[in-house]
């Protein structure tokens, strides 16, 4: 790996670059909430001012620009008995994700495993991972935070550059030769003991700022002893059914699908929409019949598909522990808490 | 154009005969069909109107489908319902009102009719019963919710119809749309929304527009009411506040609001 | 010489709302002409009572699909003045906007949708859609402008969710704007076609003198607030309106009826402009001038025509608007709303005419007290005083009962009657 | 400066390993003609499709027990069973009941018309593995129509099994498919053995629930027959249930033991989970099961 140091003014120089020739988005502050906090969501970045590096988590994760919740998955130009189809992977320009932190580039990482690299990957998904470029940035663990009970508090690959503060300077790591290249425009150094000394500072004391712990061993073998437990019924009865969670999640990825017509009956429409495991006819076939009637099977089938059965498949948990779907949730269901209370009802057995 | 059946997919397509009704109401979704100025010429296409007393002089009772829109508050009202309902091979309540009663149904908050009647009228009689919903009086086929309707749903029954595709609405809540649109949660700007129990369809239509749901679409299919009271007290808001909200169209009227989490 | 006469119609088309007309003529005397208003009453003054000040907008709006935004400005500005809020100058800029969208979007569907029938010998739009295709699509590019600003500013055309007290909860921003700036200038081209279209109509000759009332402009066209006047010289305030419409219940009719100095008085565009011609925009004022439509115009046809007039005058005011706007910095801003016991009146021209609404509130902010008065409303003894003037006029004539019918329909019509509303 | 970032061709990517290979590969639908349409019951009708690009055609091939993505543009798109022999190459035979959305618009589709397929998806049954048993086909209902493709295989292959068994019950006789063909099995030396729950006037055969059938063909066999003995069930739910019950009160080994799930789905390619049953894609793993992953899936079935 390469790394490299800058100085602070450098970073306005470059992302001001990137600006004037690409489609930039990060976290910008969308607005204050009603005790004046400021909001942040990742939106297009038109000024360096924009912004906003220091950022606590977005309320809706980045999986936006990677599975959008509404796609267009085909066009049909209709004749008599005929049509003819058209597809589009919906990329119109590479995209510089710019701000990413640890947790939602493992979250990428994750859905690459079965968007990607599994039987019939997603083309659509595939074209927009591929055509962004992502620069990450180093985070303050928030106290809605357990990452790094997930193991994503840190991101080995799935970015072309990394940024941490050290405070004075910026600390970069390189992952691919278009970073590399983008960073010939501007002044870089090699970092030097010194500046290893502060990014290992700092890298142990934002460790000990993790405040939120959830136990997940044999997690796996748990749920399913948990199967019928009253555990379930009891976040059942909280859960709302909205579907909030799984909307914020950046790694939840279920949809459905709908056929439309165009007015003039000349197009036919492929529409894709993400979908919430949590909502009443998630599971509701022809003739009505609901294999999950009940939110309290729903919600436990959140926990299970990702906490089980995505084990199961690609050996690591679909949840990166950033805390977004607790945070977002009206009814204040958080992933510890839920997970905890499956945990202790088998222990209290 | 008339005359000639189209076809989709080789098979024929339905044009029905379509007459529009309006009863005790505001008009405002008859006025949403016209509003549709780009899709207006290809929407009637699809439709024979024969009956449409807001734009239309002819008027024809040999109909297939009524959209009938507007709540019931008199005896002629009644009459003139069960009349369309004897025509009509598919009544459609159209509009918050047809569906619930709409802001309408407010009045019923009151027990004593007569004292509503003075406040306005003074000792003039004027006819005007308790208000009731479409489904009160006759069955009712399909149902489009909203206050007003939404254009594009109107456009994709009346679509769905010619095509012979299934009638479907939304069965979750306004959450959903919401969180689509990238909106931030009235809950965090300390206002009061009933987007977690409120049927979608509308694209969250209040809340992208940064102001809380009022329900005017009725409850969504398993509702939590009873969380969705806890939050709305836990966040503040006043059970007067609340029930301004859910009894303002009448949709949840049904819905069992538990008496001790209001209180 | 015709000497009997006898029409009937009953829920008169292409209207909002219910109403009946009865003319019966006997030996050439009037017998009756009625105008009968038998929409149902939905009792909102009643439904208001006991509610916290934030659903009187939200629920009045619902008073009328059509000048719904209309409904909800005067709501909202009754609530303002009960709780002594002034609104900044930039939540006054939008909400003008949104009000003249409002007027363009409601005057073009009347005159294009429901009144060029009429003009064309055709019972409603949609033969016209075949015959005279480019018309409609004209009347539906004018709509379309016009609803697409609303839902942009508004959040909605009709029942804007937007618009509460204080200000809004939302503004567009400038990317969103921009692009209207175009589109309004190009619209006039559009509206120019449709008064080359009216210039050929022959607009009925029919005369009865009566009393115009509307807001009184300050240095510009009236539409949100102010004083009243009337062209009989009445100047009040606008807490006072109560004293400018004297409602009162009559027989026939679920809609309350009103007077001032006269048996009966009009409000509307034609009302407007009698008493503000001198606000309008030249190139409105001009055009006016060419169908000799000068103050004090008093026939009611004309009221069309008026509303033509009007059409233009609220797009160019819009372009200036529009400019004014994007030159100047808005935030997203909403005033704090603190209620307080107290009385307050909004009086906002809407495409019918002149709308009150008067709340009192007790000091948590509920309404202990509402009324409305309707521009429909307001009208109603004047349509009836013009019905009978009309039938008793062109039955001496020697009109039949089938061109009388035509002619009374084409006059009620001409007022452009909300009478859902003016019942409410 | 700083150029414009590229457009990165997806099929020439670094990042494109094995699987993702050219564009083509992504495209997992063919287009395809309906050749005919065969009115079998009053709620089922038999449509053959076949691929119309040649050599499309010559590639598609299937086991018995997969299915296919069946997609008429603009109204709809949804999983149905191959229910034809997997030896006609390129071209399958689809029984489909009328029940909903895009099966009531297929109703009145005519022969010629164009639609998509996707496919063929999931796991089938394992045929060759059973080489040298007895088999039992159940089915119950539509259940015959994915029963139909191992049926023709095993008619095909008639030799390589030992005693072959179907049991085949509906609710009354006029609901019975594919009645036609009832003779050309039982003539490959094939028990048929059908019974309807309402017999109408005509009906002359056994009166009762499948399981009656069941239980006649099981009892009184040695121990041998049950242990060589594959089982298909298809179905609906409840009636998989008790003959997998009674399947397992006669110890045929569980692993032996294949039903077919029918889930919701809107992929078939283990991407929108509305399948997954417990957390196993009914698309990928399934929608064949053997009865002891079956016991395994934890969300009850
Ligand atoms: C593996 C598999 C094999 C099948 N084989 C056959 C067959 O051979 N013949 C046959 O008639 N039917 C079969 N079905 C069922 C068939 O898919 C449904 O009858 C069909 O989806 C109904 O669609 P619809 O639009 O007419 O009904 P609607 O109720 O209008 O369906 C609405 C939506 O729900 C989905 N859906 C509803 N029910 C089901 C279901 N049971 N399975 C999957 N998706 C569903 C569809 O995707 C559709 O988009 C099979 C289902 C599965 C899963
Ligand atoms: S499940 Fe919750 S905590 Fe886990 S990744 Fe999704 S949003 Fe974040
Ligand atoms: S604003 Fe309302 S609809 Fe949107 S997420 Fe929040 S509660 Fe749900
Ligand atoms: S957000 Fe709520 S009140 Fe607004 S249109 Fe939708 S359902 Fe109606």
């Amino acid at each position: 790996m390469i790394f490299r140091v800058f100085e602070k003014e450098e970073l306005k120089k470059l992302v001001e670059l990137l600006i004037a020739h690409n489609r930039v988005v990060g976290p910008v502050e969308a607005g204050k909430d009603s005790s004046g906090i400021p909001i942040y969501a990742f939106g297009e970045i038109f000024e360096f001012k924009d912004l906003r590096l220091n950022y606590t988590t977005t309320k809706l994760s980045a999986k936006k620009y990677f599975l959008p919740f509404k796609e267009e998955l085909a066009t049909f130009r209709m004749d008599t008995m005929n049509w003819q189809k058209e597809i589009n992977y919906n990329v119109k320009s590479p995209l510089i994700l710019f701000g990413l932190h640890p947790c939602d580039i493992n979250a990428l990482n994750k859905l690459d495993k079965v968007l990607i690299h599994s039987d019939y990957p997603m083309p659509y998904y595939l074209a927009k991972r591929k055509n962004t470029f992502i620069v990450g940035v180093n985070c303050e663990p928030q106290p809605s935070c357990f990452c790094r009970s997930m193991g994503t508090d840190t991101a080995m690959h799935g970015f072309d550059l990394f940024i941490t503060d050290l405070g004075n300077r910026y600390f970069a790591e390189i992952h691919t030769d278009t970073a590399y290249n983008f960073l010939k425009h501007i002044k870089t150094t090699e970092p030097c003991e010194d500046d290893h000394v502060r990014y290992m500072k700092i890298v142990s004391e934002r460790n000990k700022k993790f405040v939120t712990y959830v136990d997940t061993t044999d997690l796996m073998k748990i749920l399913d002893m948990e199967f019928q437990s009253e555990v379930w019924k009891h976040w059942g009865d909280r859960c709302l059914a909205c579907g909030t969670c799984s909307s914020v999640c950046p790694t939840c990825y279920c949809y459905g699908v709908e056929e439309s017509v165009d007015i003039d009956l000349k197009r036919a429409r492929k529409l894709k929409m993400l979908y919430s495991c949590n909502l009443i006819d998630f599971a509701e076939v022809a003739g009505g019949h609901n294999f999950r009637p009940e939110r309290s099977t729903r919600l436990k089938y959140r926990y299970y598909h990702k906490h089980r059965g995505f084990v199961e498949a690609f050996e690591e948990s679909l949840c990166v522990g950033c805390g977004r779907c607790g945070e977002a949730c009206l009814a204040e269901i958080r992933v510890p808490d839920v997970i905890n209370s499956v945990r202790s009802n088998g222990v209290r057995v | 154009m008339d005359g000639e059946v189209r076809t989709y997919l080789g098979v024929p397509l339905y044009r029905p005969k379509v007459a529009f009704f309006e009863f005790t109401s505001c008009e405002g979704c008859q006025l949403q069909i016209l509003n549709n100025e780009v899709n207006l010429l290809d929407f009637f296409s699809l439709i024979e109107v024969v009956n449409f007393r807001e734009v239309m002089t002819e008027r024809s009772d040999d109909y297939e489908i009524a959209f009938v829109e507007g709540s019931i508050t008199t005896d002629n009202e009644i009459k003139r319902l069960k009349r369309i309902r004897r025509q009509a091979k598919m009544l459609i309540a159209f509009g918050s009102c047809a569906c619930f009663g709409g802001v309408n149904q407010l009045k019923n908050r009151f027990r004593d009719l007569d004292y509503v009647k003075r406040e306005v009228y003074g000792e003039h009689p004027v006819e005007s019963k308790k208000v009731r919903a479409i489904d009160e009086i006759v069955d009712v086929d399909l149902r489009i919710y909203g206050c007003p309707v939404r254009k594009e749903e109107v456009e994709k029954i009346v679509l769905h119809i010619a095509l012979g595709k299934s009638l479907t609405v939304p069965k979750y809540p306004v959450c959903v749309e919401c969180k689509a649109n990238e909106n931030i949660c009235l809950f965090d700007l300390g206002e009061p929304c009933l987007g977690p129990i409120t049927r979608a369809g509308c694209n969250a239509w209040c809340p992208t527009n940064r102001a809380g749901c009022w329900g005017c679409r009725g409850p969504a299919e398993d509702v939590n009411m009873e969380e969705m009271l806890r939050i709305m007290k836990g966040h503040g808001f006043s059970e007067e506040t609340i029930m301004d909200r859910l009894e303002c169209f009448g949709g949840f009227s049904p819905v069992k609001i538990p008496e001790e989490s209001i209180r | 010489m015709r000497k009997t006469l006898n029409v009937n119609v009953k829920h008169l088309t292409r209207v909002e709302g219910h109403g009946n007309i009865r003319i019966k003529i006997r030996n050439g005397r009037l017998i009756e002409a009625r105008w009968e208003v038998v929409e149902t009453p939905r009792f909102f003054e009643v439904i208001l009572k006991g509610k916290k000040w934030d659903n009187a907008p939200w629920i009045t709006g619902r008073i009328c699909g059509i000048c719904s935004t209309g409904h909800t400005l005067a709501s909202i500005r009754a609530v303002e003045n009960a709780f002594g809020i002034v609104p900044d100058e930039n939540t006054k800029r939008f909400r003008l906007l949104l009000k003249h969208m409002e007027t363009l979007q409601s005057h073009t569907l009347h005159l294009c949708f429901l009144v060029l029938p009429d003009f064309m010998n055709a019972g409603s739009v949609f033969p016209l859609i075949n015959s005279h295709r480019d018309v409609v699509i004209r009347a539906a590019r004018i709509k379309k402008l016009a609803n697409d600003l609303c839902d942009l500013i508004g959040g909605r055309s009709i029942h804007p969710p937007r618009l509460v007290v204080g200000g809004f909860t939302k503004l567009p921003d400038r990317r969103e704007l921009q692009p209207f700036l175009q589109q309004l200038e190009q619209i006039e081209e559009d509206l120019m076609v449709f008064v080359e279209l009216f210039r050929g109509f022959e607009i009925p000759d029919f005369v009865r003198e009566t009393e115009f009332v509307s807001l009184k402009g300050e240095g510009e066209y009236p539409f949100i607030g102010g004083d009243l006047i009337s062209s009989d010289g009445v100047h009040m305030k606008e807490q006072d309106y109560k004293k400018m419409t004297n409602e009162y219940v009559v027989e026939h009719s679920t809609s309350k009826w009103c007077r001032l100095s006269r048996e009966s008085f009009a409000v509307g565009a034609l009302a407007r402009l009698n008493n503000n011609f001198e606000f309008l925009h030249p190139v409105a004022k001009d055009i006016a001038r060419s169908f000799g439509l000068i103050p004090v115009t008093h026939n009611p046809f004309m009221n069309n025509i008026a509303q033509l007039v009007e059409c233009v005058h609220v797009v160019r005011d819009s372009i200036r608007l529009l400019n004014e706007i994007l030159d100047s910095e808005w935030k997203e801003q909403r005033q704090k709303v603190e209620p307080r016991s107290g009385v307050g009146v909004g009086a906002v021209e809407v495409p019918r005419g002149i709308l009150y609404h008067c709340y009192e509130f007790d000091d948590k902010g509920r309404i202990v007290m509402a009324d409305c008065v309707i521009p429909t409303g307001q009208n109603h003894a004047n349509i009836q005083h013009d019905l009978e003037a009309l039938a008793e006029e062109y039955a001496t004539r020697g009109k039949c009962d089938s061109e009388i019918e035509v002619l009374a329909s084409m006059l009620v019509r001409a007022y452009d009657p909300c009478i859902s509303c003016s019942v409410h | 400066m700083i150029s414009q970032l590229k457009l990165i061709d997806i099929t020439k990517s670094s990042m494109a390993e094995k699987r993702v290979g050219d564009l083509s590969r992504f495209e997992y639908s063919y287009k395809a003609e309906i050749m005919s349409v065969y009115r079998l019951t009053e709620k089922e009708t038999l449509y053959r499709i076949q691929i119309i690009d040649p050599e499309e055609r010559r590639r598609f091939s299937f086991t018995p027990g997969q299915f296919v993505m069946l997609e008429l543009p603009g109204i709809d798109e949804a999983p149905f069973s191959i229910s034809s022999s997997p030896s006609i190459r390129g071209e399958i035979e689809l029984c489909i009941r009328r029940v909903g959305n895009l099966t009531n618009f297929l109703a009145r589709v005519k022969r010629g018309t164009i639609v998509g397929i996707r496919g063929p998806f999931g796991k089938g049954f394992p045929m060759e593995e059973m080489h040298g048993q007895n088999i039992l086909l159940v089915a119950g209902g539509l259940g015959l129509a994915p029963l139909r493709s191992p049926i023709f295989y095993v008619i095909e292959n008639r030799s390589r099994f030992e005693e072959v068994n179907i049991v085949y019950g509906t609710k009354s006789p006029d609901q019975l498919l594919f009645t036609y063909q009832y003779e050309m099995w039982q003539k490959d030396d094939i028990n048929l053995n059908i019974i309807v729950e309402k017999p109408d006037k005509k009906w002359k055969g056994p009166v009762g629930l499948i399981t009656d059938s069941l239980r006649e063909i099981l009892s009184g066999r040695d121990k041998e027959f049950y242990q060589n003995t594959y089982a298909i069930v298809c179905g609906p739910p409840v009636m998989f249930k008790f003959v997998c019950n009674m399947l397992n009160e006669f110890h045929i080994p569980m692993q032996k033991m294949f039903v077919s799930l029918e889930r919701r789905m809107h992929c078939g390619m283990g991407k929108c989970c509305r399948c997954n049953v417990g957390s196993t894609y009914t698309c990928l793993k399934g929608p064949v099961f053997d009865y002891w992953t079956v016991m395994n899936l934890k969300e009850a079935i």
